[in-house]
């Protein structure tokens, strides 16, 4: 789960991360009053949930109250990448010496936490791992006793700082540690991180994911994640999210649902592979039953691009006959009457495959078979 | 003989009273897997399909001290705690089938098996099979039959349409072993590599990977570095997956330019692994290569 | 730093640990007030930071509020080994089917903590220990990954529980380690941890004992420690612990200043072996300063049973010379004129020497023929 | 010779710019120990008494190579860090000086310096001396003289009387080692009796304990258990303490019964050590002793 720079700026200060002075947003006339408190320049940033809303026009700044009105006016509403607007986060412009960068985040391989730094900072980890990768300090997070002072003060050394600074630093660090731990987050990252003309270090920009796995012990994003009215979901990923399935919106126009997410992630893939174009992708999970299966079909069938539903189940725990009898309930219900290409083998196929030619449904025995029939059906309709 | 999992595998399955638990226990009990015993606490004495059940660990392993394996299917708040009772049981395999485990949760379970030299599989994974021996994990029996391919996957139900295609194509495998669709999971593809090379009822490999991570780069490099020995077929699942979007697997997403399923291909492809374009083309490849 | 039962038990219940019904009562009227909204038989409890009130006589039963009021009166205000009871604990007395004991300590030896529990309870550990040895179930508690689920649930099954009560009991094991862990305790105990007749677990005692050089990291208690009407220090006491000095009121009347606790130790057994009663213990650490000694003095003097005050002093970090200056500035602000037997040997012993020669104060070198003289003093006076 | 410190010691000194640190740098000095650099963060780059002082112990080891040992001075809501810092440093012996380490903190340091054969002494002692080759402590130097009695003390103070009293009476120290008046220590009794066995230079041992734990009655059957062979004679502390109450030192207590000065020097009696009824006797029982 993505949290918002507000969010994430908030959490900072909660755990004595400076951060510039400012407030939230949600029209042009706030955000002029919140800047009649602040002093200028000032910066009014986007709150959405996708990377490079800088390059988007999404971070403007302001040297007098009306050209905060008009860049907050400007971005609100704005769409960036299919997102909303719906509020700017409205702070004061750091005059900056030098921009750091500093994240936690997961290391697969090593199999824990690692510490990212590096003393270029603002751009994004890629390119300076692609552009300075000699200044980029990779620090491993040791599981047995985490993150500790010391090993905050060897990165700030790392990256160049010695003396009251390097203390300064380190106990930025080790709070974004705290974060972490404390929030079951998955990635923490301060990007630029400012050192001011004045010599303080102050977070420009925050980010935090948290481990959607671990949601259960953060009851209050849990609650939030459903409720915000711009997330990083769109509204029918937030439905499958709800009824525990896994969905992705895509922009094609052939509706897929499988069980199994990389059997589904193979069959988007076999889909394009003839040449068609996934609507999305839906994993309906293991033992998918009746209801799990129309659910599905409800949030597929919704997207209007889609012109033909690929369901494509491998039965194994899952019963073929309950997919079976769960397509024609779900059919009904839904009310969908566009073409289906059904894939359907494994434990009790046979009945599953009666019950559902009765009911006029083709059902194929190949993957490759029925993707290709789809894609046909998606280009030129029923044959 | 396969790896990891072999006829004298003793099994605890740990939240063996839950519908999942008790599902799979008969079916693995029908496979012929041994199951020594149960755990759930709050449970003990009570009985699931004639296998007794003891409320922790510790009661368990007294009563079967022949017990070296336990599979885990407990809720994921609790699977942690389950883990580390299944490591301090001295346990030498530990399959976590549980998915939606919190990532911190999974780091401390991996320190932990690494100290003790425990052996994790998962978690989010389908489990292991060696076909004929010992399925300690919740995958369909019927797809597969022993033979001589070994599978190493990050999915499931996609292994099983594998493992069913080199069964039809009368390849068999060995074992077949779910790596888990985690972020952090207690295998990678490196060690199970390693363990088939010594396998000599293993011929080929089958390896089957998806976006996110690098697992699949290293793979590619080590079978580089070492001159793998055994032909090795893959497939990657995800190349029309869009960036920052989880398809399904929490470990399956890409992240800016990293985890692409063009950057494994190219990588495997370079380590002189030939990639199947469909799922089923991995029979034909290693059909063909061995025949050779 | 010990706790009084009753913040153990507000502790236990944000813990989750039952405890019975009850409330503090610092009159008797308060305490029939209480009773009102409890059920009878009820229990009123001394409040006091000694073990062994029950044998005392401060734990009474009522069973109807007349009681409950001629209890209070006569457990308020009662002195329990020298400690004045200022308040009452009210709470209903539990029917109970078994008690059991549950602590988690210090294990010296294995360097970590300990959990201790047995199927007898409401006696103390080493009665237990004494009578039952075989019932006792002690559990030292991995310092890698802390005291789980699965080792509260073995010692449960070791004290004989099995199925639902296992995992109630369990629980609350499990809730202790917790408050070990949180408050930086160095002992919680139930004990009993009662099972009801009804099936409960309630812990119908609680101790917690806060290792006082965690403080720092706990500061309400901190403060609790210097604001308590009654807490297990006394006046003398609470003074010298804010002075940084370690004191310690005793029964006899040579009063004993030294530097380092081992050797104040030695100088009171000291005193004893030549038959003489020390009256305090005190030490004033390493390097003391004159402002130090001064404290120390201040407060020995003010105990009016010292008859001779007996002053050892070791100079290795600390000079000889430097603490004379202070007895001289000490003695003369405290306005103490009761005889002095001082022991000064080590850095700049001659000059300290000097110092009290010339203020009329003879000193002696060896801490045996001291301890002898200051005997001789306490019993006949100066000679 | 003597035990763990000697000439070839190459000390860090943690917290070197305090006031402690700084002082007893300097006395160390004069003693001769080799102290090799400092840390203090926040103070890299200056030097105390000569030596340079890093921020971090990664910079002081990669400068200083040699060093081998570590004393620390740093504040007790600091300690348990530093000494983490000198564990992952690799030192082989960390002393720590410091007081008022919370208990769950020493638990800690504990814990990691056993999975890293890290010897720990203290917290809260004076530290250990081999006289005339090594000083690494706040003890008054003068006391002490090269000889042949091993010392091993829970306490500081009383520890210089009788050093001081052996010194007088001929003898000598091998070495002079407290194990620090907190309830938990890196060494016990047990573990320095095992060392000055092994100590060609160690004729006789002194065993200076006090009230509070067992580690002397543990020590007393350790004796009799190996017949331990060099003659041991000891002084408790602290028969006049009455129950409950802490004297001085955080680990200096009775419980109930337990720890209480009679226990511990009945069980010393029992195992044939003799018990010194003031410290002075110390110097008198083993001059006796090893003249026979």
């Amino acid at each position: 789960m993505k949290l918002f720079e507000y969010e994430a700026k908030r959490i900072f200060t909660n755990y004595g991360i400076p951060i510039p002075r400012g407030e939230l947003a949600t029209s042009p006339e706030e955000a002029c009053r919140i800047a009649s408190r602040l002093n200028f320049p000032i910066a009014i940033k986007a709150q959405v949930l996708v990377s490079g809303r800088g390059k988007a026009g999404g971070i403007l700044f302001a040297k007098c109250p009306s050209e905060v009105k008009e860049s907050a006016a400007r971005i609100l509403g704005m769409n960036i990448k299919g997102l909303k607007v719906e509020s700017v986060w409205v702070e004061e412009k750091l005059p900056v010496k030098s921009e750091l960068f500093f994240s936690i985040t997961i290391d697969r391989v090593k199999k824990g936490y690692i510490a990212l730094s590096s003393s270029v900072g603002g751009i994004d980890i890629e390119e300076i791992a692609e552009k300075t990768p000699e200044k980029l300090v990779k620090f491993p997070i040791n599981p047995k006793y985490g993150f500790r002072s010391f090993h905050a003060r060897q990165i700030a050394s790392k990256i160049g700082y010695t003396g009251a600074k390097q203390t300064q630093l380190a106990s930025i660090f080790q709070s974004l540690y705290s974060i972490i731990e404390d929030l079951d987050a998955e990635l923490v990252e301060m990007n630029p991180l400012v050192e001011t003309t004045t010599g303080e270090f102050i977070a420009a920009d925050a980010r935090i994911i948290i481990d959607d796995n671990a949601l259960f012990r953060h009851p209050e994003y849990k609650k939030r994640l459903f409720e915000a009215k711009t997330s990083e979901f769109s509204r029918e990923e937030l439905k499958a999210l709800e009824k525990g399935l896994a969905y992705v919106k895509l922009e094609g126009n052939i509706g897929i649902i499988g069980n199994g997410a990389g059997l589904v992630m193979a069959t988007l893939d076999a889909v394009q592979h003839y040449g068609g174009q996934p609507a999305n992708f839906l994993d309906v999970g293991g033992g998918a039953s009746a209801e799990r299966i129309t659910a599905a079909l409800e949030i597929v069938a919704s997207d209007p691009k889609v012109n033909v539903i690929f369901i494509n189940i491998l039965g194994g725990i899952t019963r073929c006959d309950e997919v079976a009898k769960g397509i024609i309930n779900a059919k009904e219900k839904v009310g969908y009457d566009k073409p289906m290409v059904i894939r359907l083998v494994g434990t009790n196929e046979e009945e599953g495959k009666r019950v559902l030619s009765e009911a006029g449904i083709h059902v194929l025995e190949s993957m490759e078979e029925a993707a290709e029939k789809a894609v046909q059906i998606s280009q030129r309709g029923l044959p | 003989m396969g790896i990891i999992v072999n006829r004298n595998t003793k099994v605890i399955v740990q939240g063996i009273t839950g519908t999942q638990g008790r599902f799979h226990t008969k079916a693995m009990l029908e496979y012929g897997t041994k199951i020594v015993a149960g755990v759930t606490p709050g449970k003990g004495g009570t009985k699931i399909h004639g296998i007794p059940v003891y409320d922790t660990m510790a009661e368990a392993i007294e009563k079967h001290e022949e017990a070296n394996a336990s599979i885990i299917f407990v809720p994921a708040p609790f699977a942690l705690d389950a883990t580390l009772e299944a490591i301090e049981s001295k346990m030498e395999t530990i399959v976590i089938i549980t998915e939606h485990i919190p990532i911190k949760d999974s780091i401390q379970i991996m320190h932990l098996a690494k100290e003790n030299n425990t052996t994790i599989i998962g978690p989010n994974t389908p489990g292991i099979i060696t076909p004929g021996e010992c399925k300690l994990g919740i995958m369909p029996a019927h797809v597969f039959q022993q033979g001589m391919v070994g599978i190493i996957s990050r999915s499931g139900t996609l292994t099983y349409e594998i493992a069913n295609s080199l069964t039809q194509a009368q390849l068999g495998q060995s074992t077949c072993l779910g790596l888990g669709g985690d972020p952090i999971v207690g295998l990678n593809f490196i060690d199970v590599l390693e363990m088939f090379e010594k396998d000599p009822h293993t011929k080929a490999v089958a390896l089957i990977g998806e976006i996110g991570g690098n697992l699949e780069e290293l793979a590619a490099k080590y079978i580089q570095e070492v001159n793998y020995p055994k032909p090795v077929a893959a497939f990657i699942a995800g190349r029309t997956a869009p960036p920052g979007k989880r398809m399904g697997h929490a470990g399956a997403i890409v992240m800016g330019k990293a985890g692409t399923a063009q950057t494994k291909i190219e990588a495997l492809k370079a380590a002189g692994v030939e990639i199947a374009e469909k799922p089923g083309d991995i029979a034909k490849i290693l059909a063909q290569k061995l025949r050779t």
